[in-house]
Order: C-alpha cells, then sequence, then structure tokens
C-alpha cells in the first residue's frame, strides 16, 4: 500500500491497515477489554466513535481526548478524524489477542496501556473549605458556562440570563431534588419510601448526545461517591435507572451507569478536587478541563455536583449547629477564614458578577 | 394564516449536541420557516416540544435513542424544504453495508457482452432516443420490439428499411403487445401455446383475437406487433412482411391471422400478395374494411370476433349471443357513449355499429364514422388511448383514473342510452380494471341512469383472472358481454328496440 | 456515412491489436541523459499535461526548486524558486521525451531512469525510481534527506540495479504483473505482490555484480521496504505499451491520461499529439488519521498511464483490498468498477486476467466514444498528497477524469474525419 | 462495435428468447416472472442527452 505521511511512525501503517498503540484506558473499559469478544461500531463523531461490545460501551479517542471511565486514548494524532479516516457506523470490531480490531483500517494494541481511574487528593470535606470552594468555583466560571443546556443551574440564582424550556424544566427538578438531599444527607436513614421527585423532569432533558439532565444526576452521583455518600448515589441510580432503560439511547445510559460508579471525565474530578480543597490556582486549568468534555456536558455534569456538594455543606453545616447549639459557632466557622471586611467585599463581588451574566 | 408543523424522526441516529445546535440553527434561518429544533427524542424533550408548539403525530412516537427533527413553518413547502435540508445535513457520508449491488451494464453494447445469445432488444426507452437504440439493436444482429410511441415517421421508415436490408424485424414503434415463443412481451396476456400465428398493427387487437382463440380451446405460436403506421403508405407494411416471411417459415405456425386498421390500397395488395405465397391458411381482418378480393387461402373477417373464430376453424356466421333482459331505455335516451382503452377495440365497435346502421363518431373515426368534432352523429366512441388524452399522463390501461371523468359525464347526461366501455387485463395492465369502473359507476350513482355494457379481453391465467373481473362488473350493475364486438352488438339492439 | 465508421472500426482494432501485442521487458537503469538525448541542462519534465510555473501547485514547485538544487543549477532552494520564476527553467511534460513519472514526476539530466523496452515494436520508456514512503521528492520533498536520498540514487543504488538487468536479458514485465494480480495487486495503488516478484528477480544479478556487501544489503533493503518501489516501472511498462498505439488514423483509442495537479489531461490516437485538459477533480477518498479533505492537494501524476493500460482502478476487481483502502465501498463491490470500465473499453486484455472475475482479462482500450455515450468516465485510483511541499501522502481515493476531456476530443476527432 | 459483421444471424423464433430490456424495468420483472431470459440495462440518454454529441456518437458508429 502506499506511503505515510513524514511524522506518522511507519510502523503505524501496513498493508492496508493502521495500528496504534491504546495509552490509557478508562476504568470501565478496562473491566470490557478483559476478555475476547465481539461487537460493533455504534456512532462515529468527529474525535471519537463508540464500539457497543457484549457487556457495554467503550469510546475510542485520538491522542489528547478526555480521559474517561469509557474512554481509550490512542496514539493515534490528535488532529485524527476518524469518519474521515474510514471508520463507520455498523463496522465489525474484534477483541482478542491483546488487540481490538475496528473494521478492517485499524488495530488497537492494548498491551502497555494504562488504567484511568478517579483520584481525590485526600480530601476532608471540612465544610468551611467546601463552601469557600464553591465561592471560588462560581467566581471563576460566571460567564464562562454555555447558555445552552443546565450549566447555568451551577449558580444559585438562576433567574438571571436567557429564559429556555430546558433551564425552566430544570430549575424545577433540581430544587425538588434540593429538597430531597438536604433530608436524605441530613437523615441518612430516612424511609427508602421517599422517591427523589425531579428525575422524571431532569431525566432525558436538554440537547446533546447524553441530554443535559443526565449529566447534571451524573454529576450529583459522582460528587456523592467523592464525598463517601456511595448509598445516596445508589438510591438516586435506583429511581433514575429505570427511567434511563426507558428514555435514554445506549451511549447517555452507558455514562450514568459509569457515574453511578463514581466515574465521570477527568475535567469533573479534577473541579471537585478542587473545590473540596478551596485551593484557588487550580480553578483556571479546571475550567479548561470542564470545558474540555463535549459541548456542555462537562458543564452540566458540574451543575450536578455543584448541587449535591452544596446540599452536603448545608446538611453537615445544620448537624454541626446542631451539635454546638450555638449561632456564634456558626458565626466563627463562617469567619474563620475571611476577614470582615474581605466578607463583605466578597459578597458585593459575587452578587455583581451574577447581574452581568 | 394557517401555519404547519412538520416532524421527521430519524431512527438510531447520534449527534453530538455541537452538531445539534449548528443544524437547528442553520434550519431554523430557513425561508418562512418559524421555529426548528432538533433534539434525542426522550419523554422530557418531547415534553419541549409539546410546549412549543413543535411536536406532531410523528415526533410522538420517537424514543430516547432516536433524532427528532421538528419544524414550524409559514406554510407546507418551506416546512418540508427544511425537514428535507435537515435530512440532507444528516446524511453524514455513510457506506452502506448490504449485498453487492449486481451490475446493470448501461448500453445494450454492454449487455451483448454479458449475455451474446440475445435475441430481441425490448425498447421503452422516450421516442426520440427509440430509434437510435433499435438501429444499435439490428445492427448488432437482432430483431427490436418498439414499445414507446412519438417516434418520428422519418425515424421509422428509414429504421424499417435498413431492417429490410439486415434481415430484420422491427415490432413497432408504439407496439403495445407481443407473444414469441409462448413468453408474453410488455401488455400481453398469458394464452395457452398453439397453432395459430397472429401478425397484428395493434396492441389490443392482438390480445382481444388472441384471447378469443384461447377462450376457444386453442393456442397461439406467435403474436408479433408491427405497429400502428405500418401498413401506412410512407413505411409500405415492411415489417408485415417480414413478419409474413418469419410464420411462413415457422414449423409451429399452422395458420395465420392478420390483424390492422384498413391499409393503404397498394400496401393492401403487396401484403395480400405476400399472404398468399405462405402456404398456410389465413385470416385477414381490416378492421372497418369493406368486403376485399383475398387471395386463395385467405379469408375476410369483419370483426376481432369473427376472426379469432375463423382462425380456430369455427364458422363466424354462428349466431352471437342475444342481448339478454335489461330494463327499457327512457325515451329522452337516444345515444351510445363508447369509452375505450383499446384503440381497435373502439375501431371494431364503430365497425359493428355501423353495420347496425347506427350513426357514428369518434375521435379516432374509421371508413365511414364521423370525426368526434362535428359531432353529427348520436353515438360517441372514444379511444381514450389516443395521444390528445396520454400527454403527459399514464395510458387508460395502465391508470384507469383518465377515463373516470368521461364515465361521470356520461352517467350525467340525460341523453345517453348506453354507455361501452372495455376493460383490457394482462401483464402491465393496471391490477383491478374492473373494480375501479365499478366503483366510478357507483360513485356516479344516481337513481335512473345509462345501460352499462363492457367486455373483458383478458384470460384466466392473466394476473387480473378474468372470472374475477367479471363479477365485480357484474356486481355494479354493468353488463359483461362475451367479446369486444358482441357489447357493441347489444348496445345497436338496446337503443333500437 | 457507414464507411466512417468501418473506417474507426478496422483503426480501432489495429491500436487494441498493438497494445495486446506489446512486450514490455525492464532492460536498464541508466542516467536520462544518456537515455533521452533531447533531455538538455535546466530542462525539468514534469507529469501531466503542460503547465507554467505561475499555474503550478504547492508540492510541484518544492520539487522544482529541489531537483534545481540536485542538479547544481542554483546553490538553495530561494535562489531555485526564484530563477524558476523568472523562466531559468524550460518546464516540459515527461510524455514529450518517452518518459513518466508518479505525482511531481521530476525528470533531469542526472537523474537515473529505468528503461522498459517493448520488443515488439521496438520503442523504449523511462521513469524514475520511486524514492520510497513520507518526505520524498515525488510529494515536493527538497530538503537534504531528499536530496541525498537522490544522490545516492544517482550513485549508488541507480548503477547497481542497471549492472545487474545487463548482465542478463531484461525482466519480462507481463508475466510478472499477470502474477501481481493473482496477488491482489492493481499496480497503482497497491504494489505489494509486483515489488517482492520485482526483488526476488534483481536480488541474484544484484548479488552476482554488488561492488559491496554494504551497497548490496542497503540496495536490496531499499526494494523490501517500499511497497511502491514496483510503481514506476508499471508506469514506464504502461508508457511502453501505449507509445506505439499513438498516431493511428481515425483511431478513438485514448493512449495516454495524466495531471499535473492543476489539469487533467488526454491523449487519443487518432489525434496527433493534442492535449484535451480540462481542470483536475478533488479524488473522494479515505485520509490518513491526521489528515482530512482540507489537506488534500488536488490529483497530480502521470501514474494514469496505469489506468490507460487496463491496470489500476480498471483492475480493481483484482484488489478489492484497495476497494477497502479508497474508501470506495466494500472489498465485494470491488468487481463492478472493473465491470463498469468494461462498459467504455473495446476489448480485454488475455494475459491479465482477474481470478475473482472467472479470469476475465483487464478492460483495454478506452474508446472516447463509448465514454462519451454512457457517461462513464475512467476510474482511478489515486494517492492523495499533502497541499504543503514534503510533507507526503496522507490518503488516497478514487477519482474520476474529467468528462470534458473526452468531449473535447470527440469533437476534434470527428473533425479530423470530417463529420460534423 | 468492432465485432459487429461477424454475429451470425439470430432467428427471433427458432431458438430461446434472450430479451434485452431498455427502458421500463417492470418488463423485464414481467419477463423474469415468467421465466423468460432477460437482461436489463441500466438506460440513460447517450452523452447526457447534450443532442449535438449524441448526433456526433452515431455519426461515429458509437
Amino acid at each position: 500500500m502506499a506511503a505515510v505521511s513524514a511524522h506518522e511512525p511507519v510502523s503505524a501503517w501496513r498493508d492496508g491497515q493502521f495500528s496504534f498503540a491504546v495509552r490509557t484506558i478508562g476504568g470501565i473499559a478496562a473491566r470490557l477489554l478483559s476478555h475476547t469478544g465481539r461487537g460493533r461500531v455504534l456512532a462515529v463523531f468527529g474525535k471519537c466513535f463508540y464500539v457497543e461490545l457484549e457487556h457495554g460501551l467503550l469510546c475510542v479517542g485520538a491522542e489528547g481526548f478526555t480521559l474517561g471511565p469509557l474512554n481509550l486514548i490512542t496514539s493515534a494524532p490528535a488532529s485524527t478524524r476518524w469518519l474521515e479516516s474510514g471508520v463507520r457506523v455498523g463496522d465489525a470490531a474484534v477483541l482478542g489477542g491483546g488487540v481490538l480490531r475496528v473494521g478492517h483500517r485499524f488495530r488497537f494494541r492494548l498491551d502497555g496501556a494504562a488504567e484511568w481511574r478517579p483520584a481525590y487528593s485526600g480530601i476532608s470535606g471540612h465544610p468551611s473549605a467546601l463552601r469557600e470552594g464553591l465561592q471560588r468555583f462560581r467566581l471563576a466560571c460566571a460567564g464562562v458556562a454555555p447558555a445552552e443546556g443546565l450549566g447555568r443551574l451551577i449558580f444559585d440564582d438562576t433567574a438571571a440570563g436567557p429564559r429556555s424550556p430546558v433551564i425552566d424544566r430544570g430549575r424545577v427538578a433540581i430544587r425538588l431534588l434540593d429538597d430531597w438531599l438536604d433530608q436524605v444527607l441530613r437523615d441518612p436513614d430516612m424511609p427508602t419510601a421517599q422517591e427523589p421527585e425531579g428525575l422524571n423532569l431532569l431525566m432525558g432533558l436538554g440537547p446533546g448526545l447524553t441530554p443535559a439532565g443526565d449529566d447534571v444526576l451524573g454529576g450529583m452521583m459522582i460528587a456523592a461517591h467523592a464525598l463517601g455518600e456511595e448509598a445516596v448515589a445508589r438510591r438516586l441510580w435506583r429511581c433514575a435507572r429505570p427511567l434511563a432503560e426507558k428514555a435514554a439511547g445506549p451511549i447517555a445510559r452507558a455514562h450514568l451507569a459509569a457515574a453511578a460508579d463514581g466515574m465521570g471525565a477527568d475535567g469533573v474530578h479534577r473541579a471537585i478536587d478542587a473545590i473540596l480543597r478551596g485551593r484557588a490556582e487550580d480553578f483556571g486549568s479546571v475550567i479548561a478541563g470542564i470545558d474540555a468534555i463535549g459541548h456542555s456536558s462537562g458543564w452540566d455534569a458540574m451543575a450536578g455536583v455543584t448541587r449535591f456538594l452544596e446540599a452536603s455543606f448545608h446538611a453537615r453545616e445544620a448537624w454541626d449547629a446542631r451539635m454546638m447549639g450555638s449561632a456564634e459557632l456558626r458565626h466563627h466557622l463562617a469567619g474563620e477564614f475571611l476577614q470582615p471586611l474581605d466578607r463583605a467585599r466578597q459578597i458585593a463581588a459575587v452578587t455583581a458578577d451574577q447581574e452581568m451574566l | 394564516m394557517s401555519r404547519v408543523i412538520v416532524n421527521r424522526v430519524r431512527k438510531g441516529l447520534y449527534l453530538d449536541s455541537v452538531a445539534l445546535m449548528r443544524f437547528s440553527r442553520s434550519i431554523a434561518g430557513l425561508a418562512g420557516v418559524e421555529e426548528a429544533a432538533l433534539m434525542m427524542g426522550t419523554p422530557a424533550n418531547l415534553g419541549i416540544l409539546v410546549e412549543a408548539g413543535l411536536l406532531d403525530g410523528a415526533g410522538e412516537h420517537a424514543k430516547g435513542g432516536d433524532l427528532v427533527i421538528a419544524v414550524r413553518a409559514r406554510d407546507g413547502d418551506s416546512a418540508d424544504a427544511a425537514v428535507a435540508k435537515a435530512g440532507e445535513l444528516l446524511d453524514q457520508p455513510r457506506l452502506t453495508r448490504g449485498e453487492t449491488a449486481a451490475w446493470r451494464p448501461r448500453t445494450l453494447r454492454a449487455a451483448l457482452n454479458q449475455v451474446p445469445e440475445a435475441t430481441l432488444a425490448l425498447i421503452s426507452v422516450p421516442g426520440d432516443f427509440a430509434a437510435a437504440e433499435a438501429r444499435k439493436a439490428i445492427r448488432r444482429g437482432l430483431d427490436a420490439m418498439i414499445f414507446s410511441d412519438n417516434v418520428p415517421l422519418a425515424d421509422e421508415v428509414a429504421l424499417k428499411r435498413e431492417a429490410r436490408d439486415l434481415g430484420r424485424l422491427v415490432m413497432g414503434p408504439d407496439c403495445g403487445t407481443a407473444i414469441i415463443n409462448g413468453v408474453p412481451l410488455a401488455f400481453a396476456n398469458r394464452v395457452p401455446s398453439g397453432a395459430v400465428g397472429i401478425i397484428g398493427a395493434s396492441g389490443t387487437g392482438i390480445q382481444e383475437v388472441s384471447c378469443l382463440i384461447a377462450r376457444n380451446g386453442a393456442g397461439i405460436s406467435h403474436a408479433i406487433g408491427v405497429g400502428g403506421r405500418d401498413l401506412s403508405e410512407a413505411v409500405g407494411g415492411i415489417s408485415t412482411l417480414r413478419a409474413l416471411d418469419m410464420l411462413a417459415r415457422d414449423p409451429a405456425s399452422e395458420r395465420v391471422v392478420l390483424i390492422s386498421k384498413p391499409p393503404a390500397p397498394e400496401v393492401s395488395a403487396r401484403v395480400l400478395e405476400k399472404l398468399s405465397g405462405i402456404g398456410k391458411p389465413a385470416t385477414v381482418c381490416f378492421v372497418g374494411a369493406p368486403p376485399m378480393a383475398m387471395p386463395a387461402n385467405a379469408v375476410q373477417a369483419f370483426t376481432l370476433r369473427e376472426a379469432a373464430l375463423r382462425s380456430v376453424g369455427v364458422s363466424g356466421e354462428t349466431p352471437p349471443p342475444a342481448l339478454p333482459p335489461v330494463p327499457t331505455i327512457a325515451p329522452g335516451r337516444r345515444e351510445i357513449r363508447g369509452l375505450f382503452s383499446g384503440g381497435t377495440l373502439c375501431a371494431e365497435a364503430q365497425a359493428v355499429m355501423l353495420a347496425g346502421k347506427i350513426a357514428v363518431a369518434s375521435n379516432a373515426p374509421i371508413p365511414g364514422a364521423a370525426p368526434a368534432s362535428t359531432g353529427a352523429a348520436e353515438s360517441l366512441l372514444l379511444d381514450m388511448g389516443d395521444d390528445s388524452y396520454t400527454r403527459g399522463r399514464p395510458h387508460p390501461m395502465i391508470d384507469p383514473e383518465v377515463r373516470d371523468d368521461a364515465v361521470r359525464q356520461a352517467m350525467a347526461d340525460p341523453s345517453v342510452a348506453v354507455i361501452l366501455a372495455d376493460i383490457v387485463l394482462g401483464f402491465g395492465a393496471h391490477g383491478d380494471p374492473a373494480g375501479h369502473l365499478a366503483r366510478a359507476v357507483r360513485a356516479a350513482g344516481g337513481a335512473e341512469r345509462a345501460l352499462l355494457i363492457a367486455s373483458v379481453t383478458g384470460t384466466e391465467a392473466d394476473p387480473q383472472i378474468r372470472s374475477v373481473q367479471i363479477a365485480k362488473l357484474e356486481e355494479a350493475g354493468i353488463l359483461v358481454a362475451p367479446s369486444n364486438a358482441d357489447a357493441a352488438r347489444w348496445a345497436c339492439e338496446a337503443v333500437q328496440r | 456515412m457507414n464507411d466512417i465508421a468501418g473506417r474507426i472500426e478496422t483503426a480501432n482494432r489495429e491500436a487494441l491489436g498493438r497494445m495486446i501485442a506489446g512486450d514490455p521487458v525492464l532492460v536498464d537503469v541508466i542516467p536520462a541523459a544518456e537515455a533521452i538525448p533531447s533531455l538538455q541542462d535546466r530542462m525539468i519534465l514534469h507529469a501531466g499535461p503542460p503547465v507554467d510555473w505561475e499555474r503550478m501547485c504547492g508540492p510541484m514547485r518544492g520539487a522544482v526548486a529541489g531537483i534545481a538544487v540536485f542538479e547544481g543549477w542554483a546553490p538553495d532552494l530561494e535562489t531555485a524558486n526564484r530563477m524558476a520564476g523568472e523562466g531559468a527553467f524550460d518546464f516540459r511534460p515527461n510524455h514529450h521525451f518517452d518518459a513518466v513519472g508518479p505525482m511531481t514526476g521530476m525528470t533531469t539530466i542526472s537523474q537515473p531512469v529505468m528503461v522498459v523496452e517493448n520488443r515488439a515494436f521496438g520503442n523504449r520508456a523511462y521513469c524514475t525510481i520511486n524514492e520510497g514512503l513520507g518526505k520524498v521528492m515525488r510529494f515536493g520533498g527538497n530538503d537534504a534527506e531528499v536530496l541525498d536520498r537522490l544522490r545516492w540514487l544517482r550513485d549508488g543504488f541507480g548503477p547497481a540495479m542497471g549492472r545487474a538487468l545487463r548482465s542478463g536479458e531484461g525482466i519480462p514485465l507481463k508475466p510478472l504483473v499477470a502474477r501481481g494480480l493473482t496477488m491482489g495487486d492493481e499496480m497503482h495503488q497497491r504494489n505489494v505482490g509486483c515489488t517482492g516478484l520485482m526483488l526476488r528477480a534483481l536480488s541474484p544479478a544484484m548479488a552476482a555484480s554488488a561492488g559491496d556487501l554494504d551497497g548490496l544489503a542497503r540496495a536490496l533493503a531499499f526494494i523490501g521496504g517500499n511497497d511502491q518501489f514496483f510503481l514506476n516501472i508499471a508506469m514506464a511498462m504502461g508508457k511502453a505499451i501505449m507509445d506505439p498505439v499513438r498516431d493511428i488514423e481515425a483511431s478513438t483509442i485514448v493512449t495516454a491520461m495524466s495531471r499535473n495537479g492543476t489539469e487533467f489531461g488526454i491523449r487519443v490516437s487518432g489525434t496527433g499529439d493534442t492535449w484535451f485538459t480540462a481542470p483536475v477533480e478533488m479524488p473522494e477518498g479515505l485520509y490518513f488519521p491526521g489528515f482530512t479533505e482540507a489537506d488534500a492537494n488536488p490529483d497530480m501524476g502521470d501514474s494514469t498511464i496505469v489506468e490507460t493500460v487496463g491496470l489500476g482502478g480498471f483492475a480493481m476487481g483484482a484488489a478489492p483490498a484497495v476497494a477497502g483502502f479508497v474508501g470506495a465501498g466494500t472489498a465485494s463491490e470491488a468487481a463492478n468498477f472493473t465491470r463498469s470500465m468494461a462498459e467504455i473499453t473495446l476489448g480485454e486484455n488475455p494475459e491479465w486476467t482477474i481470478p475473482a472475475m472467472d479470469y476475465r482479462g483487464v478492460p483495454s482500450g478506452i474508446d472516447i466514444r463509448l465514454v462519451v455515450e454512457t457517461g462513464l468516465a475512467p476510474t482511478i485510483n489515486t494517492g492523495i498528497a499533502h497541499r504543503e511541499p514534503g510533507i507526503g501522502q496522507v490518503g488516497a481515493g478514487v477519482v474520476r477524469a474529467p468528462l470534458a476531456c473526452f468531449h473535447q476530443a470527440l469533437r476534434a476527432f470527428a473533425d479530423r474525419m470530417g463529420v460534423s | 462495435m468492432s465485432e459487429m459483421s461477424e454475429k451470425p444471424k439470430t432467428e427471433l423464433l427458432d431458438r430461446p428468447l434472450m430479451v434485452v430490456n431498455i427502458g421500463l424495468e417492470s418488463f423485464a420483472a414481467d419477463l423474469r416472472a415468467e421465466g423468460a431470459g432477460v437482461v436489463h440495462v441500466d438506460w440513460a440518454p447517450p452523452a447526457a442527452g447534450d443532442p449535438e454529441l449524441a448526433a456526433l456518437l452515431a455519426k461515429l458508429g458509437a
């Protein structure tokens, strides 16, 4: 067959086939790839394509593609467009001998690939760090979150900004979920009978491959795992799963199932880590990480994350107040980090920001 | 100002939100479009589409994994255009799986490379290309059957002269019917094979004769259509003479029937002279022609029915069946209105009526009949297969709708006593012409109306099954005669009673 | 009128006969100046119909600058560019000098050319040696690495291959290509089978006549490492087969198809040396990962001489892997390309048969009348070069010869025959 | 075109019918249903309907 461009290792090309190394594999994808099997290409997009195997989906991307539970990051050049290079919906996918073959043109070698799992740096989850982190994060992404989708639910006051049917329904759903989270986080052994309303409004809501509403729920479950509240995540998923089975397509369902296991795109995990540590300087790269996750799905997930963190902060605070029994303590806690003067200016800045949005 | 909502659902189609957003905006910007949305068909999104007044029946059943294209526009056209544009945008280059498309040759030359033993080219391309394709065929040693009409006369003449020099046969143009070695071609009927060879200048003439022969227990060796203008002065009967040579040499053909409208005098002389030399008994039926001198081996028939009976040895004089009892026709009604899809069947009906001393007019008059435009005669027989009716519309045998208006008018016309109609079955014809006519008649309704008489040209072996078609006509109160000639005779009797 | 058709048929039968009777043999590798006496100093032969400096595409300009430095006509690339703009070099098509060249197709005096002799008619045709993959002169590469390789080809590989060929009777190419067809090659986008066969044919003689072992090892590794090594030989073979078919009065057979990155040109037997040209079309194909259509250079190269003799896109039925590779549908649809080309050719080549199509011969003798009548333009399996000089191939696809060339040719032919 | 003259004279009536159908595909389908030999030509006007070129082709024996 013919030559390959100069800066592409000739080894990638052999007799009509391109063979690339897989650099990193997401946690869930790794489980799928641990045994042989057959499947097919389910959908092809610019930078990635989804392969449906017997037990689930995985997503193949080129160099620099976002890390995630379903993702395979390969050595294919970053500017690769899979459709233009011949990947087609329906191409056969064959897994065996440490190699994933896709159609007649592509081979992805799995040996030596690193597995990726979300990692948190010893989060204390101390309410005061959490509250400050949330404020700093909101400040950093004011005006950055896109108008589409539910990203603007990150901010408390969503009344501002252009109205849309998606936001209207989303706000109603979030308010219902906030109330439910508030109770379940305060009283973990709340009777399970109480279903988290608002899920049916949220599931499948909004544009995008994985609807915005699904990403919000995903963000909530991921945040729950991050804060050690796996039980809450499981309860959310127990109610949401049947809705997802009926309403969502296989790709949205796969992402939700991963979130139910506490795993989402790397950018979301980094954002949670930064918020919980309250560290200021990370937010620039955190914002970029979120933006890299599909058009709005990173921001939609962060809406779910911030809602969950907010609810868990209030529940923790109420619990502390009950324990300490006095308002001073609350004041003490609130003031510990910020000098009174800073606080006033701080609050003014945040409110000003929101009008501008 | 009526607004139109159009939805289209694309099953299992995945698009990321960037693409969905881009497409929605580009469609919303199209002319006449008020609002457009492309969303995955999740229940929540369908709820949004309802609220935005964008959902219609098609979009309702979309599932989570489907993509819904929803458009509200000023009018139907802009809505459809917008949905079509959305479809275009969505159709990324998809290589369809599926079995390999068998290769179909693009030209006669390539087809002959694939199938060198081909013997006949059946040509039904638009008229102005048909002669050129036929010329290529005869030059490659094939005979040609030209189904296409609207072939210029000069092209027909030049083509047939070259065919004569090459010893080839050109059937047509406008040849709708032929049966070769028992195989029906184009608009033919499925008739048993037998000893009678037919040469016909008209399609429905061949169909009527071959079906009547079949009904009388005999069969056809070959039916060769030569086209309506072959026996004209300009063409000079080249294909008829060639066909006579072929049937003369053909062992399977023991008898020959020749059917056409009255040919030009010197052409008919030349044809009859050739006929006398074929060494086989022949029946000649120049529909509408006066009695003529026939060669020793030939006998003249004046109707298709008579020609069919004579060719199977049944004498023409056997008394035709009489008109069954029918309600008396109201005094005001005097006219016979004939609505024919078959040209020669119309000619035969005119011949029968003229013989029955009834003044007849037609848009395709035989000698002795008045042109339709004069309106002089009381009875009007229309050949609805004529170019004036089929300009830009399919032939009435394919699309009976063409005849419905004329049926309604005739039923509503108080002066019409009898309505005559032919039903032609066989390959290529409409799937249920009788059912169609029956529905048109019932729809026209009206308590007191004209007498309807029809005949069914076809066989039990035809796709439409003749007995089934007859039953449908009789159910609608339409009288069914055994042949086209009988139907015409019954009409005369009904009017003269 | 019928005698015109008769004359054309007789002429075409003669033309097809000469095509089938051709007996191309690879006999030598010698410097271009020695092979082509009319090739002068500062003359640069290029692929495709005539094109001047202003209208040359990026890769061809890169190649011109590079070859000028290689031949010592300019000290460096910038000066070479300036000189080219000032008309210092005489640009001519390869085809006018019995030569062909892939992609930019640079042929100049000191480059070694492979010599294919048509033993049935005694004519010879020439083509430079295929440089291999990636950054090479044929894709417009012109840096030190490219020029060093050209020097090695001139001083090392070329002479070695020439010596090997001269030590024997030459290598008949028809039987070799016949075996290549049974191995899935179509001699344009896929030459892996024939390259292997050529290496087996050459190595004993190269070893026997080798000056030093390192040189021999490098030469054999050079052939073995380049799947497209045989492409240039197939092209010279195509040229050697078609040249005796030129200038047959009243013949409507196409004797050359070629593109220069700007225009696609064809020549027809019965219309002399005239080129009938039209803007070259963009190929439809699949891109190597990392590249898209935006990176593609319009179609370029004399390699369509391969389709002219019935191989390449015409023999796709023998190379199902190519159909998949060039994005021309599934492998099982490859045979349809050959059947489609059979609609516009006058006959089949009985020596080059396709097993998967029941040993049917490859469609041979493109007739401009059939192309115009059916509207089926010749299908070409083409490599897609990057728009920027020196990056190399970025994909492969199928491209159709523009019908406009054939309409022009038919009208010119009719005039010449006194038919209007 | 090139093997025109040597083609033996085929007689329509005395050998099994093998039809080259050029035009309406339904005719080919009917013939196939009747078990007759037929090859359907995917026909298009010569020279894409350009009358001038088509005329030239005819004169040049295409």
